[in-house]
């Protein structure tokens, strides 16, 4: 079955972000394709490069990177979300004269259109969220 | 064509499990998460609450969230059937939408 | 490809968090895929559609008027909870008039408010392909 | 030496003001800020805690707050005071500690 | 410099959310003070004390454990709102144990953990200087 | 009077970074000491110069790096909290072998000691949160 996630929070300060991850994880595990993960509102912070947690703690950021690696599972950022919450990749950085970006790996940067269409694809559409 | 129903929150903070029993058709199914899990527990005043939403729906809880919570699977209402993150997956292709009180 | 009916369910009310100013803005850009779509306001929701709101002494952005162009947008299915509405002492006239040309109708100006009880509003969710909650 | 109790979550889908009226004392003043100020209004669920809690505190509710949600203050439950931010700060001076609800 | 009277409110469950772990190590760090520090677990606060907490299965931080050394740290005051303990149908016996060597009294082990009634809590609010709330 | 202000959430998302903002210039105005402005939890994302807000809107971490500059208001982001979110300055970055910072000018990173510490300075601690 293909399923798309949609993750509204941020790493650590809500478990959503954790709940979006074990679910993904399992349904990889169960033979599901994955169509998109969408990040929006806070859920875009997932997406830094520059977390540097407790050594006692998960790196959610890496964790994600390495599913999309492992899995060639598609992480999306909303664009407008982004950049409000200064989450940028180079070309982000570059268009608004930042001096410095910090997007992980294994994530993109895109429209809303991108929520839109996976709604439209996928057979389940499941959020995570506060 | 139903909906399973996801709750997240504590029942005796937020009002997500009130309106998702108001507005969840009489077959469609509840699967509680995260801080949502709290509603499992005998003798709260939720627990009338629950014990009515099982008349009418198959209700789930996540297990792992009830671990992390120390809430003791044996005072639990009775009917309300565990769940681990495979059994999660398999519940959203069980029911044909999903719906998230957040 | 198929039409998928969508409903954006919005329960919190719209300046103490910013998800319903963003739950908007995924409206706005979903219309253009052309979709079924359909829009629920429930719970501390139904503040988003509060007439007369202003921003302007706490300095966020007034999305608020924004709502007043969905009927261009062709979302024209507005969904009101009438209980959430009651225990919140409010009645249709203290929302924000919203309305949409009917082109079947002779575009018509119609009333896209439609205040409904707890019970049609499980059915209508029942009747989704898509719910999307923020 | 008296308390400011600040709530700052609508009382229609949070415990926070009922939480504050349970554990203030008599002579402490309550303020309503962000989407607190919601409780403010006539011929609500809540309307009958507030003018219980009118009895027993000082209630001031943030104007900004209000206006930005469109809460019109004649439909204001009555002996409930709007503060501006100047106000608010002015508060915060008047009492010895400030409770914020979160 | 004087020493004021903090009081550390926890009404949040522990682990949907960060803020119970983020305010424990507040506390902490704020032990070395040597303040007049309480704590108070209110509504669902209360569930961050509860016996046999394990994280293993969602993968998050296990901080419940933590709160045991809390005594060693000379914080020895934690007042649980009774009324929130019954309305979760909870009892001190769901609690974890949370000891302190009093030194006045030759260092016997002591509870740290005090149930009180919501009025008690409100005269406890009142007599503090500084109340943080995460 | 001295003030101190604690501030939870992060821009944009929450109001309690608005409010907080406003409350603090109220306060410079009437003639208060503002002793310190401390980030914690999310609020460490006030602190990032990356965000890159629509034009019709406000700019938040703008908004608290000029009330820096102009009233020498101390605006201090907690560093576990911070390096959890992935928000650090060029030394935090270097210690931890990152490759990029985010810091906002005004802002610096220190210890939750500094909020016990405006607590027991401040006449008022008043926090703004979820």
């Amino acid at each position: 079955m293909k399923f798309g996630i949609l993750v509204n929070e941020g790493p650590y300060t809500h478990e959503a972000s954790d709940t979006a991850y074990h679910f993904t994880a399992a349904a990889l595990r169960a033979g599901h394709e994955i169509v998109r993960v969408f990040f929006y509102h806070d859920g875009v912070n997932n997406g830094t490069r520059l977390s540097v947690p407790p050594q006692d703690d998960r790196n959610i950021s890496n964790r994600w990177s390495e599913l999309a690696r492992e899995h060639d599972v598609e992480l999306i950022l909303c664009v407008a979300a982004a950049q409000r919450r200064g989450l940028l990749d180079a070309d982000e950085a570059k268009r608004a004269s930042k001096d410095a970006d910090n997007m992980a790996p294994g994530f993109q940067i895109s429209g809303l259109g991108q929520l839109i269409d996976v709604g439209i694809q996928a057979d389940r559409l499941i959020v995570f969220g506060d | 064509m139903t909906v399973l129903h996801i709750v997240n929150k504590s029942p005796f903070d937020h009002g997500s499990l009130d309106t998702c029993l108001r507005l969840s058709r009489v077959d469609s199914a509840i699967l509680l998460i995260e801080d949502g899990v709290y509603a499992v527990q005998n003798n709260t005043a939720v627990t009338d609450t629950l014990r009515q939403a099982l008349g009418q729906h198959q209700v789930y809880a996540l297990r792992p969230d009830l671990e992390a919570r120390g809430i003791n699977p044996e005072k639990m209402i009775e009917g309300i059937a565990l769940v681990d993150y495979d059994g999660f997956v398999k519940l959203t292709t069980e029911y044909d939408k999903l719906q998230s009180w957040l | 490809m198929a039409t998928k009916k969508f409903l954006y369910i919005n329960r919190k009310p719209p300046h103490g968090t910013i998800y319903a100013l963003e739950s908007l803005e995924v409206v706005l850009i979903g219309a253009a895929f052309e979709q079924d779509v359909s829009l629920a306001f429930i719970d501390d929701g139904v503040y988003q559609l509060m007439q007369n709101q202003d921003t302007s002494g706490i300095g966020s952005k007034n999305f608020a008027p924004t709502f007043r162009a969905l009927g261009d947008y062709d979302v024209s299915k507005i969904y009101v909870e009438e209980e959430s509405l009651a225990i919140r002492g409010l009645t249709r006239d203290d929302l924000m008039p919203l309305v949409y040309e009917d082109e079947d109708d002779d575009w018509a100006e119609k009333d896209s408010i439609r205040v409904v009880s707890s019970a049609e509003l499980a059915e209508i969710i029942e009747q989704q392909d898509v719910l999307l909650n923020f």
